[in-house]
């Protein structure tokens, strides 16, 4: 067996999380690959930030229309029950707590669920935040979606952040290629792993003690 | 009579002094006033601050007047993108200022202007670099970052249509920051696709009302639209998707 | 699929507990949801904090749920009308709490609960009895009040038209308070005039979109209405305007 | 000559000094009255604060709509050109000072523009504040409409409050049935006397120091 899932199929497993009647943000980049997933038989309502609910797929071509774009400012179309706002409504639907899901990506969560994804904070770099900050704090669930390591082999998933947070204690689960975590009391709990990786080999990887399910259960009852 | 109406763009940004801050609408593409950009950068104005969600894409509209030099400071989200490579080169060159604030900050921070409101505690950026210096407070046991409103001496706005009032409607995501924007400028200047007759506009359906606007400006509709529908045969930046061939010069 | 419709106004209103607050929408009667608060009325909740603009008119609606003595404490801005005489009762015998708050600052510590804000300063109340033991601070030269949100487990509001997703539109000055609550309430809940299918209410117009809402009720359309139009024929009340006289018995 | 003027004729004295297109609330009660005096050549846009720009005349006798009513809770109309809007949206207006004139009643005005006219402070007396408040720091020009005196004939223009506050320092000018009063550097300056008050009888009714409109140009020139 692989110790890797492809994007495609993470996309696919994130979206099968998601229940319906689920009102979803799923940022920019690779989390908006989550859309192709999402059953055509559920209704699961999509909220982009510049402005509209109940966001549909991409428009045919020839049917492009400028002034329907996402947050990647990619050309989209609007479902029959969607709704328009402008900036100030759109952020305050976000930052009060109302969306159920945002997934966004990473290039580091701490096991307190802090996330850094804005800015590497390399000297020279252009820094640029858009909604990440938002969306970090706004949403019930905000699940990072994310390969584990770097293409150098380091984690992603790290005690401490040492890029620039993007918000505290605020991401409650990360989808990886080799597994799927939940972040509990300060620490990664191993929800789900993909292929023939483990708590054991999973916590090789990431250099972090990991808990199982089992364990998070066990800690729940010693409570 | 109250008639917002002016005749054409140049009136549109008459007045717009040297060092005054302009909100300029828009996501991206969409909802940029790119008529009164254009007639602004004819105008002159410079040593501006321009408030915007990004910092100009291509060589086009915002792009262009920063490529002029004409702006001192940007205070926006998000300027990185793959075309803005115009604030990109006046940013590593020292050419430009930058205030670097969270959409949903600037967005609440705009409305705050609009508002009356003095500051407000926001539940974003704490614990980051953009809170730094910041005051913070607990409430309720959620920690918070004291922002406070950005107001301009001018908004340039973009909307769909309008009346000799000034409310206004906007088409899809182009609303953008338009209706906001419009509140917290002590001069706003709009441009639409169409002006139509008072009370052809339903009061219910109004998002901007005419009392945050002073100027209006019909720029004739955007290439997509066709009496009011879409017709699309654009791409993305509204160029056609298709362009037809110049005919082959014929001798005579 | 979903589908936020719920049957009756009773099946609406289910679950609220004793010691909810409950946010009731409408400015005076225009607005007031009376259908879902003749259900509160009777599904028995007690002990309730009620914020609404006014504390009841006349002895229907919130004025009834007043007189059942179900609420322990009221906020709101304008509880003496010439036609508040349930709630002044109340008040002059001790039985009821008030919390009095400007409108202005009603409204927008309710908005400010819908959109995350810690706390705000206000620039209405400075200086007069109803900011003694808040915080003041003086920003750019003018004194504001800090003013912290108003959150309630349910809110009750009324709209004209709603789809199974729960977008509103409401109609005219009844919109009022109707949006705001609905963005500030764990549980919002409608009374509508009529359902329509999804897709019927155009996006632009929607001025409350589905997210905010929980459960919708179709309780008909009211008495100036047919088929949506206006037809009049009511006083301010909603009373038929010229009785028709029953007709006299005939003996058979 | 008298030295009042009825409650119709000072309307219609506030209604001359309301330049065209100006954006206008005329609270509750007596200030509404102005609304009759606007001349119908010119437009002035009408606010009421329950959420309407371009408030109409009351509504023929069988066209009562209970949807549309002002903020004194009695049925209006609306204009072409009108826009509804929600109540935080109706305040912000407000309070973020767009209104070019409110109007307003007086229990008292004090010589450094305070207002007080939500309470009398009596015991036992039911509180209500309403939109008072915020109409009182929000608008450009906040006007105020009223008698000069009490029943009882004492001054409601006075040297300090003595009622409750409803803000401070905001009045810019009162119409009385006596006389009319910019609010200027800490005192009242008599704009325009009726009938045969002067700043002489003025100052005697009120009791306070009163200035000429001489006296404040003089002022000025003299700064």
């Amino acid at each position: 067996m692989s110790s890797r899932i492809s994007r495609d199929a993470l996309a696919a497993r994130i979206a099968a999380d998601i229940p319906e009647g689920s009102y979803v943000n799923l940022g920019i980049g690779a989390p908006t690959l989550v859309a192709n997933y999402l059953p055509d038989d559920l209704e699961i309502i999509l909220h982009t930030e510049n402005g509209l609910l109940g966001m549909g797929s991409a428009p045919e071509s020839g049917s492009i229309d400028p002034d329907l774009i996402n947050a990647g400012k990619q050309p989209v179309t609007a479902l029959a029950g969607a709704a328009y706002f402008h900036h100030a409504d759109s952020f305050a639907m976000m930052r009060g707590g109302h969306l159920d899901v945002c997934v966004l990506g990473a290039f580091q969560v701490s096991q307190s669920g802090d996330l850094a994804n804005w800015s590497t904070g390399a000297p020279g770099a252009i820094p640029a935040v858009g909604g990440a900050m938002d969306l970090a704090i706004g949403a019930k669930e905000v699940f990072v979606m994310t390969d584990l390591l770097t293409k150098a082999g380091e984690s992603k998933l790290v005690a401490a952040c040492t890029y620039p947070l993007t918000g505290v204690g605020c991401v409650t689960r990360v989808y990886t290629d080799h597994a799927v975590f939940d972040v509990v009391d300060g620490r990664f709990v191993v929800r789900e792993a993909f292929g023939d990786n483990t708590v054991a080999s999973l916590a090789e990887l990431t250099g972090l003690e990991l808990a199982s399910m089992a364990d998070a259960a066990a800690s729940v009852e010693g409570t | 009579m109250i008639d917002k109406t002016v005749t054409d763009a140049a009136a549109a940004v008459s007045g717009i002094q040297d060092g005054a801050t302009v909100m300029i609408g828009g996501f991206g593409r969409a909802g940029q006033p790119v008529e009164l950009i254009d007639a602004l950068i004819e105008q002159g104005a410079s040593d501006l601050t321009i408030v915007n969600n990004n910092a100009g894409n291509g060589d086009t509209g915002l792009a262009a007047l920063l490529a002029k030099g004409r702006v001192r400071r940007v205070v926006c989200s998000f300027p990185r993108q793959h075309d803005s490579w115009v604030f990109d080169r006046l940013y590593r060159a020292g050419e430009i200022e930058l205030e670097l604030v969270p959409q949903g900050n600037l967005a609440e921070r705009i409305r705050a202007a609009g508002a009356g409101i003095g500051a407000f505690f926001s539940p974003t950026g704490v614990g980051t670099e953009l809170a730094e210096g910041k005051e913070l407070r607990e409430i309720d046991g959620r920690m918070f970052v004291l922002e406070h409103p950005i107001k301009a001496d001018y908004a340039l706005i973009s909307a769909l249509r309008a009346d000799r009032w000034g409310n206004l409607v906007y088409r899809e995501t182009a609303r953008n920051f338009g209706p906001i924007m419009a509140t917290a400028a002590t001069t706003t200047i709009v441009q639409v696709d169409e002006l139509v007759p008072l009370g052809w506009i339903d009061p219910e359906t109004v998002v901007t009302p005419g009392i945050f606007v002073d100027r209006v400006v019909a720029v004739g509709e955007r290439s997509w639209l066709r009496d009011g529908t879409f017709v699309g045969g654009v791409d993305i930046e509204g160029r056609p998707a298709h362009p037809v061939e110049a005919p082959a010069e014929v001798d005579q």
